[in-house]
């Protein structure tokens, strides 16, 4: 290129009017991760406070501008590139406060320890900026960029505990498959950008108006963008890669992946179908209600009888995701807000739920398999009730909040004239029942297994007897995630395993539990939450119609 | 006032986390005390006369969905207020003297499921009473997987799914309820005063009615649903069964009459024949099932199948005094069974089984024991006399007003619970004593708990009339929605 | 003319991804793909799309393709079996694909837009040019253009975290793969020498 | 030329690189094939933007390109790393996840 | 003081007595208990002669008053109060069952001396008699059912009153579960008319019949024979009469008292009181009649060829309340009643005199081992002697006048009544032959062991041992205690036989016919308006043939058993050969027993063993192992689909691509 060229490029250049207020919690995330990198890098390694420290303040702060700009008007950032309102706000305070509670249950996570602590945080907050961008996302091209940007760094943290032949599948399984997935939505959106001649969600909306509702270019498009978002909701048939990919990362990253990358993505699903794709809402809302039933029956059946806990948490998060798109695919203001608040019920519980078998897999020689919560109603009851408690509330039973998300999720269907979706959200958590009862029973009702974790510590070849002690009956559990002979020696240098050193992450844990109880009986502050995110999609929608 | 009673006993079982392991039970005794003190003050205070709801509590609580915290009490109401305060503190008292391990749980737990069936039975608003409902089950799993016996975690989850399969299909059902007739009620609202006044089309009353009487007929338990109680009986340890078939088992009856009725009412005339029919189903099959049982906690078990089948079909009769009729029958099998299985209890720690056919001669040496048992066991029997008699009667001449045949194959069932009552009692108390087994008069312990129960059903006994009277009005006010031109035409 | 370039483009295009997939030996196939690459950079000239065409043909060829014979070279090819470890996939998967073109096609061929049918509008000179795209970059795609950049950093540390050796913990029992001293300064500029372009 | 032929031409592209992705073991070549998919919405993508005269699908590539990159950078990391692990290339013999 | 508040007293003393007694048998020293018990039933029986004086204050047309004490359990339209009717009719059955249990009592407060369960005894004998007051003065149908069921219990506890033997214990329960159907009628009967009359209180019901129903519409025929199942369950009617004979497992003055003198008759009290429902319904009357007649003709067959002394009397009781519901079926109200009153004295008085036997025989019951107590026992047999000769109807004893007065009524009222006179003479003969057939053997012939060590002043004891199966006795509470008591050796006994023995001689003198009319005179303010009774007015000339025939019946019988026992002894046994299929369905009492096990028992067992075998366990925890094994095949298929091939995951989201494509472009237009 020639330097006239660039010469005119630069005077006929004017800078774009940037609302910086608006994008201040992007900057935010953006500082906070180069100043971690670059701790992290410089810094001695394996220096986990600092870099801790640093992610949470940059978290903080972060959540904090979100906070201020709830209180200020919905904006547009760059000619629509970016849109700040209600929903997107909600949903990054979700992401935020996920990786907010992350970075404590990374503290002691060897995978990040040999990442390192700086890589891991920049990793953890890119990913973080992919949600909040996603969340905001108006435009294609934003979607797009902001949803690799989402993923990428998940890819990198699934298989960063390199030591553990199963995180790497994980992540190849990840890399794979997302790829795949996100080059199908980008397809999709070729598609659809031909067929609307626009790439700004509104305007999408507008070049669709009528009479291409159901042209199939764009309902292919539809098909394709579908299928994408589906795979990153982890909506069955698309969801295979959950369980696998669950079980193989390391536990503060499934925690991360399996309540963050939902909301995002369930987000700008929401945000593109509804807004967007409004105009052949007929057409896709019997496919998403098609998608919503098979994978709300494939995620209950399949975590039944489960032995790891976190690919059951893998399975009941397909089931999940298919109860949340009974929310987003009645395409009603209640609808998206049910489904928001579901999305928040869900990040809590799960939160918790997680936690405690982070906190599990370092104390007990049994990983994540069931046997390591065993007897921990007598041993640990500030582990045991929060896990408890999640489960009741994943179960969706009364006085939790996800009581209180399926009941606005059963309105909303009924009120949306799919009440035989409604009737299948109450037989999947009948079903769910009896698996998450299973481990209630396993907290409260069996005896802890007899073998001591300090014993089994010990010495390299007590690490044969863990393989003893392991009740599941899979052949190639090698390489299950657990911490092998020398690691727990290597603890044990450290001062050996117990409940006060995880004393963040429980009382992280309580916090979680209780705010899963205190929603489950005074929804009312998150229920506002959600009606602002549901009021201004329809917003968006009102708006549509207008310039359409 | 109703608020208290409902919110004391969680609010004493919170406390309990807090007192050293010893204080525990005495503590928890005396907040169920005190709340069966206030329950009582309740009755008293309670104006008989009037079918309306009273000390009626009303503030709002999920806006968003027009779900409002509505308490209240009417004659159907009160006496289960007082039944469940009753039972629970006899249990309580018994677990007391029993000293649980894990105290402080096992406390806690009581004390969540008498506020959920406190709740259930004052809930004005039909989401509380699904949410009260579903609630009820939480803290029995809990206490009779964690304190049970035998195969209990097998058990208890049977019993869950079990019973949420009708209650979460009911939960759909009440919100459809809500959603399908906002237009007419002008916006969502869950008040079951304001859904009453705006009956469903009949398509729409018809499926609602089914998940309803599904998830009430799971819970009662009523024959063919019944698939989850044998294991839970077995399991359940006993203190916990007494509240399980005394009051929880009421639930489901009480449903039927404080939501099914008033709100589908062209519904429950159009399956009436069907309930009835299930409902002699349940006497005659629990009655043939009872004599057949040996093990002492299955015929209380499917005695009380049959008896709640009494029960429905004094509801499902239609008419004033069916309705009475399971009103009082309600309160009256609550007591009996409770005291049952507290005598049931009493012999296992003097036999060391649960199998009639191992037992015997206990009278010899605790003849207190068996004037107690005797009693009970003619009140089980409903012999004419003791207020569950009174009850029968009533239902009897429900029945046999609406449905003859049924009324007759349903009397069946007393011949039948006079056979198996008394071979229960001769069984244990009667004939010869079992090597090894020894009769020992019942202990101060035991009293305690048995003493007041038969005690109350002695005084009921003599004037059943408290009940019914106060019944009376607010049964006519449920059924009331059934007079309907079109429905009287239907009839 | 056009239309002999475009067959050209085409037939290279297709040849080379077929190759790709054909080619049992990765080697090859990477360097089908830079057979691909090129001759869709050609039929994006076609398209008017200059400036596209030529980051196609800087970024792959000149980035990651190079990495990718790089990476083929280090881990060296592996004799792929014939026989498929997943009963019928080998049949089903060319179905699916098939289906899939044809389910494309259908919608590409069936839509009421008329403007496909065409060679396209005419177009305002300048389309394309790296003006054009720049103008665009830094007034309505800036947001995207700075995610851009802030993706590729990210790539670049997950590269490290990865790919990277380095003294194992006193927690981690590495396995001891071959030396390789300057993997991380290997790829640490792969990743650098895309940011130029942009 | 139509419009049409670039966009069939795209669509079998896409196709290819799906099945490529279904019938290759390696984890490299898979890699290949995603991108032989992202190229396919290319040229999808610059085919539309010359359709409608409109520069956005234009930029859309470009960052395309980028992810693409991104995506490959952070692949070949993993297959990397599995070497080092002494873990077989072969996606078929990596499924110590599943049921 | 009101004839009524006299009525509450009645019921009041025998319940606090009851109470007391069963309260404080820890406390009660010795024999107080039975003290106490006699006692309150005496009072009992003066607060009846009160009433009764009381109501004779009123004029013939005003002796029907009802009194109420609360509201029970009235709500929703079914009246149901605590509410008694004292009229002549119940004034006359609470001194009958008053003054027989102060007999009985005192006679148990010695026979039962030797019992560990004294107290026990006497609370459950005293909760019986207030039970029966209970019945007899309730003032309408629902209380009435109370005290039915109450009797029932009471009937019950005393049957098992020695719960160590199984076979009391089974007769117990076999009591109970019969009357329990008998009440299920007499419930029934009550729904109807509260359907019908929407009314249960006598007075209101009797008024409102007439106008509600005409003569034998179904419903009152229903209602009708509903009573009647309840009668005949509580008086041992056939086909529920099974129970009575086993009930003699009881202690001997149980059986005296309810089983021969009150609670049995309950069913003939029945149908008295209600007669104006049954005037409505002559079909229903005239089927109680009959089954009557059958019971009393069966029942006094089957008294020919027992054995166990206890159990000839208790068919003969069935036997004599088969007369009772003839007559109070038939309209002879007040002859049936008058039956019931001489009956319950003789028949009292010989299970008396039979549990002094009994005892001599140191708790043997069989007839075959007994003979010759005439010089052991000279009282008691004498006793037992007026006793059968009352039975029998000896010209001049109660028993004569009250049985001839009813055959004479059937003769009277004439046409298909005549059955019921002539049966009821032929039953007379066999009544004579078995009753004396007991005298014969027990008081003369050879004397057995026991008789002639009692004659030498020794009471025979022997090892305590069941005399149904002869297995050894538990000897522990709740058996025959080990010591007897005759009434030779014991005055109270001594005392309450010779009183009832008077009564059996001579009660039959308050009603001779063309001489006095006592009974009828009185109970007219209950009959008064009785349609039947009334319109048949036996003529002094059929009353004296009645008189003659039945004396001629009492001779034979008493002559054949005199030449069969006596001038031939041994006889018996070559008649028994001759006959012996007569003799075997005799003394298996017409397979009663084994067509109720086969019908009801049986069936119902095997319908528990279905339930449990095979709906239980198929069809109940086939729902559940059906939706579990639905749900487990799912999740295998889900699980196996989670192979772990990536390539198949792609595999499987292709498909899914594919498919969802094909649905878009279907929709598309």
């Amino acid at each position: 290129m020639s330097l006239l060229s660039l010469a005119q490029t630069v005077t006929n250049f004017e800078a774009p009017d940037v609302d910086y207020a608006a994008l201040s919690p992007a900057i935010a995330l953006t500082v906070g991760l180069v100043i971690v990198l670059a701790a992290g890098v410089i810094g001695p390694r394996g220096n986990r406070w600092l870099s801790s420290g640093l992610t949470l303040l940059t978290l903080a702060i972060t959540a904090g501008l979100l906070i201020w700009r709830l209180g200020e008007p919905d904006a547009e950032i760059i000619a629509g590139a970016l849109g700040v309102d209600g929903l997107s706000i909600t949903i990054a305070l979700m992401c935020v406060v996920a990786a907010a509670f992350v970075v404590p249950l990374q503290l002691r996570d060897v995978a990040a320890e040999e990442a390192g602590f700086g890589e891991s945080h920049a990793l953890l907050l890119g990913s973080v900026l992919g949600m909040l961008l996603l969340a905001e996302a108006q435009n294609l091209i934003t979607f797009f960029i902001a949803l690799e940007l989402l993923s990428i760094p998940l890819y990198v943290l699934c298989g960063s505990h390199r030591i553990r032949g199963s995180s790497l599948e994980s992540g190849l399984k990840y890399l794979i498959i997302g790829s795949l997935g996100s080059a199908t939505l980008l397809y999709g959106m070729a598609f659809i950008y031909g067929g609307s001649g626009a790439t700004d969600f509104d305007a999408i909306a507008a070049g669709i108006g009528t009479d291409l509702a159901d042209d199939p270019l764009i309902l292919i498009g539809i098909a394709l963008c579908a299928v994408g978002l589906a795979f990153k909701v982890s909506v069955a048939p698309f969801h295979q890669w959950t369980p696998d990919v669950y079980e193989g990362a390391p536990t503060p990253i499934t925690s991360f992946m399996a309540v963050a990358t939902k909301a995002a993505a369930f987000a700008v699903f929401a945000r593109f179908f509804i807004v967007a794709l409004g105009p052949s809402v007929d057409q896709w809302q019997p496919a998403l209600a098609a998608l919503a039933a098979i994978s709300i029956i494939v995620g209950n059946v399949g975590a039944l009888g489960q032995d790891s806990l976190k690919r059951l948490l893998g399975y009941s998060g397909v089931a999940q995701a298919g109860y949340i798109l009974v929310g987003l695919l009645v395409a009603t203001e209640e609808g998206v807000s049910a489904m928001v608040f579901y999305l928040a019920a869900y990040t809590i519980m799960n939160l918790a739920a997680f936690a405690v078998i982070a906190v599990r897999e370092r104390e007990t020689p049994f990983g994540d398999d069931i046997e390591s919560v065993q007897g921990l109603g007598r041993d640990r009851p500030a582990l045991a009730w929060p896990l408890t408690i999640a489960m009741l509330a994943l179960a969706g039973l009364p006085g939790t909040a996800g009581f209180m998300g399926k009941l606005f999720l059963i309105e909303s269907s009924v009120g949306g004239d799919y009440t035989w979706l409604g009737v299948m959200i109450v037989i999947g958590s009948m079903i769910s029942l009896a698996y998450y009862l299973r481990v209630i029973s396993a907290i409260w009702m069996r005896p802890a297994p007899q073998l001591a974790p300090a014993i089994a510590g010990a010495s390299p070849d007590a690490h044969g007897a863990f393989h003893a002690g392991d009740g599941s009956s899979r052949e190639d559990r090698e390489d299950r995630p657990r911490p092998s002979g020398p690691v727990l020696a290597g603890r044990a240098l450290r001062g050996g395993p117990s409940g006060g050193r995880c004393s963040l992450v429980v009382g992280a844990t309580i916090i979680a539990a209780a705010a899963t109880i205190v929603f489950g009986i005074a929804p009312s502050p998150l229920v506002d939450f959600a009606e602002n995110a549901g009021s201004s999609i329809v917003e968006m929608v009102g708006q549509v119609g207008q310039t359409g | 006032m109703l608020s208290t009673i409902l919110w004391l006993p969680l609010a004493v079982g919170l406390v309990g986390f807090m007192l050293p392991k010893r204080l525990v039970g005495a503590w928890a005794l005396l907040g169920s005390v005190g709340s069966l003190v206030l329950a009582i003050a309740l009755v008293a205070g309670f104006d008989g006369a009037s079918g309306a709801l009273q000390e009626s509590v009303s503030d709002s609580w999920i806006p968003d969905l027009g779900v409002r915290y509505e308490l209240g009490v009417d004659g159907l109401s009160v006496f289960m207020v007082l039944l469940t305060s009753i039972l629970w503190t006899a249990s309580i008292l018994w677990s007391a003297f029993a000293h649980p391990d894990r105290a402080r749980n096992y406390f806690f737990m009581l004390a969540v499921g008498q506020t959920a069936a406190l709740g259930a039975f004052m809930a004005q608003d039909l989401l509380l009473f699904v949410l009260f409902f579903d609630l009820m089950l939480i803290p029995f799993y809990f206490l009779i997987g964690g304190w049970g016996t035998g195969d209990r975690i097998r058990a208890t989850i049977k019993m869950i799914v079990f019973t949420l399969v009708g209650s979460l299909l009911m939960l759909v059902a009440a919100i459809a309820t809500a959603v399908l007739s906002s237009d007419a009620a002008g916006g969502l609202t869950f008040s079951l005063e304001a859904l009453r006044q705006v009956p469903l089309e009949d398509g729409s009353q018809y499926w609602i009615f089914c998940f309803f009487a599904l998830a009430f007929l799971v819970k009662m338990p009523a024959f063919l649903v019944h698939g989850w109680m044998p294991d839970a009986y077995r399991a359940a340890p006993l203190p916990v069964l007494v509240l399980l078939s005394g009051v929880l088992s009421k639930v489901g009856a009480y449903g039927f009459l404080r939501v099914v009725i008033p709100l589908f009412p062209d519904a429950s005339i159009h399956f009436q024949e069907l309930m009835m029919i299930i409902a002699v189903a349940s006497i005659v099959y629990g009655s043939i099932m009872a004599f057949t049982q040996t093990n002492v906690r299955l015929i209380a078990g499917y005695s009380s199948v049959a008896q709640l089948g009494f029960i429905t079909l004094g509801i499902f009769s239609l008419r004033p005094d069916g309705g009475d009729g399971a009103v009082i029958q309600m309160f009256n099998h609550g007591l009996v069974v409770a005291a049952v299985l507290f005598v049931i209890a009493i012999l296992y720690e003097r036999s060391e089984t649960e199998d009639i056919r191992e037992m015997g001669g206990l009278a010899q040496r605790a003849p207190v024991l068996a004037i107690l048992f005797v009693i009970v066991t003619m009140a089980t029997l409903a012999i004419p006399g003791s207020a569950n008699f009174v009850g029968e009667f009533f239902i009897l001449t429900g029945a046999f007003e609406s449905k003859v045949a049924l009324a007759l194959i349903a009397s069946v069932g007393i011949a039948l619970a006079a056979f198996y009552a008394l071979r229960m009692y001769q069984r244990t108390m009667h004939n010869r004593l079992p090597a090894g087994m020894v009769s020992r008069e019942i202990t101060l312990r035991e009293g305690a708990v048995l003493v007041p129960l038969v005690g109350c059903i002695v005084a009921l006994a003599f004037y059943p009339g408290l009940i019914t009277t106060r019944g009376e009005v607010s049964v006519e006010r449920s059924l009331a929605s059934l007079e309907e031109p079109e429905t009287v035409a239907q009839r | 003319m056009e239309q002999v370039a475009f067959f050209a483009g085409a037939i290279g295009a297709l040849g080379g991804a077929v190759a790709v997939i054909a080619l049992r030996n990765p080697f090859y196939s990477v360097l089908a793909l830079v057979v691909h690459l090129f001759s869709l950079a050609g039929l994006f000239l076609i398209l008017h799309a200059e400036f596209v065409a030529a980051a196609q043909v800087v970024v792959y060829a000149g980035g990651v393709m190079v990495l990718y014979v790089f990476v083929a070279a280090y881990v060296g090819g592996f004799g792929e079996p014939i026989w498929d470890a997943i009963p019928g996939q080998r049949l089903l998967a060319p179905l699916l694909a098939g289906a899939l073109f044809i389910e494309l096609s259908i919608a590409v061929i069936g839509t009421a837009l008329t403007s496909l049918d065409s060679a396209g509008p005419t177009i305002p000179l300048g389309f394309g040019s790296p003006e054009a795209i720049g103008e665009l970059m830094l007034e309505r795609f800036l947001i995207p253009f700075e995610a851009a950049s802030m993706l590729l950093l990210i790539a670049a540390v997950g590269a490290v975290v990865l790919a990277a050796r380095r003294p194992p913990l006193p927690s981690s029992n590495n396995g001891q793969g071959p030396s390789l001293e300057d993997e991380p300064a290997r790829l640490a500029p792969a990743t650098a020498s895309e940011r130029d372009p942009v | 030329m139509d419009l049409t032929w670039y966009l069939v031409l795209s669509a079998l592209l896409f196709s290819i690189g799906a099945g490529g992705v279904l019938v290759r073991r390696s984890p490299l070549v898979i890699l290949l094939c995603l991108e032989i998919m992202l190229n396919s919405a290319n040229l999808a993508l610059i085919a539309f933007s010359r359709s409608l005269g409109d520069a956005d699908g234009q930029i859309f590539a470009l960052i395309v390109m980028v992810v693409a990159a991104c995506e490959v950078v952070v692949g070949l990391g993993l297959i990397v790393a599995m070497y080092r692990r002494r873990l077989p290339l072969d996606v078929d013999e990596s499924r110590g996840l599943r049921g | 003081m009101s004839a009524t508040t006299f009525g509450w007293l009645i019921l009041a003393f025998p319940l606090v007595g009851a109470i007391v007694i069963g309260l404080g048998f820890r406390v009660l020293p010795g024999r107080s208990a039975g003290a106490i018990g006699t006692a309150s039933i005496g009072a009992a029986f003066v607060c009846s002669v009160g009433a009764l004086i009381g109501l004779l204050d009123h004029p013939v047309e005003e002796r029907q008053l009802a009194d109420t004490l609360y509201d029970y359990a009235g709500a929703a339209g079914i009246p149901f109060e605590l509410g008694i009717l004292v009229d002549p009719l119940s004034i006359f059955m609470a001194l009958v069952v008053t003054g027989v249990s102060t007999m009985i009592h005192l006679y148990s407060f010695a026979y039962m001396g030797g019992d560990a369960g004294y107290r026990r005894f006497f609370a459950y004998l005293n909760f019986f008699v207030f039970s029966m007051l209970l019945l007899v003065l309730a003032g309408n149908y629902a209380l009435l059912i109370v005290g039915w069921a109450f009797v029932g219990y009471a009937s019950y506890a005393l049957i098992s009153f020695w719960y160590r033997r199984d076979t009391a214990t089974r007769a117990g329960m076999k009591a109970f579960v019969i009357n329990v159907v008998g009440d299920i009628g007499l419930v029934f009967a009550a729904i109807l008319l509260i359907q019908q009359l929407g009314a249960t209180e006598y007075l209101a019901v009797f008024e409102a019949a007439p106008e509600a129903f005409e003569t034998n519409e179904w419903t009152i025929v229903a209602i009708c024979l509903l009573l009647l199942v309840g009668a005949f369950a509580k008086s041992a009617q056939i086909p529920f009469h099974t129970w009575l004979p086993d009930a003699m497992e009881g202690p001997t003055p149980v059986s005296a008292l309810i089983h021969a003198a009150t609670m049995v008759t309950a069913g003939v009290y029945l149908i008295a009181r209600s007669f104006p429902l049954f005037e409505l319904a002559p079909t229903a009357a005239d089927i109680g009649a009959f089954v009557g007649l059958a019971t009393l003709i069966i029942a006094a067959t089957i008294a020919l060829v027992v054995t166990d002394l206890k159990r000839i009397i208790a068919y003969s009781t069935m036997s004599q309340i088969g007369y009772m519901v003839v007559g109070v079926s038939i309209g002879a109200y007040s002859a049936g009643l008058f039956h019931l009153m001489t009956h319950a004295f003789f028949k009292a008085l010989l299970f008396m005199a039979a549990g002094s036997i009994i005892a001599a025989m140191a708790a043997n019951q069989n007839i075959d081992r007994m003979g010759g107590f005439r010089k052991a026992l000279p009282w008691t047999c004498g006793l037992l002697i007026i006793g059968a000769l009352a039975l029998s109807g000896f010209p001049g004893t109660s028993g004569f006048f009250s049985k001839d007065e009813i055959l004479a009524f059937a003769a009277e009222r004439g046409g298909m009544y005549w059955i019921f006179a002539i049966g009821g003479y032929l039953a007379a003969i066999l009544t004579a032959f078995y009753s004396f057939r007991i005298v014969f053997r027990v008081v003369y012939g050879e004397p057995c062991k026991e008789a002639k060590e009692l004659e030498g002043g020794h009471l025979a004891h022997a090892e305590p041992e069941n005399p149904a199966t002869g297995e050894p006795e538990d000897t522990d509470v709740g058996f025959p205690g080990p010591d007897h008591w005759i009434a030779e050796r014991a005055f109270p006994m001594k005392a309450a036989m010779t009183v009832l023995g008077v009564g059996a001689l001579f009660a039959g003198f308050v009603q001779v016919p063309g001489v006095t009319e006592v009974i009828t005179h009185f109970l007219e303010g209950t009959f008064e308006d009785s349609t039947v009774e009334n319109s048949v007015e036996v003529s002094e000339k059929v009353a004296y043939i009645g008189l003659l025939v039945g004396g001629l019946c009492a001779f034979l019988g008493i002559g054949a058993a005199f030449y069969l026992y006596i001038v031939a002894p041994g006889s018996t046994l070559r008649l028994r050969d001759r006959a012996h299929g007569v003799h075997d369905f005799l003394f298996h009492k017409w397979y009663f027993d084994e067509l109720l096990d086969a019908l009801v028992y049986r069936p119902a067992i095997a319908l528990g063993r279905f339930a449990n075998d095979t709906v239980e366990r198929v069809v109940v925890q086939g729902i559940v192992r059906g939706a579990s094994g639905g749900v487990g095949g799912l999740s295998a298929t889900v699980r196996t689909a989670q192979s772990g091939f990536v390539r198949f995951y792609a595999l499987l989201v292709v498909a899914g691509l594919a498919g969802l494509g094909a649905y878009f472009l279907i929709v598309s237009g």
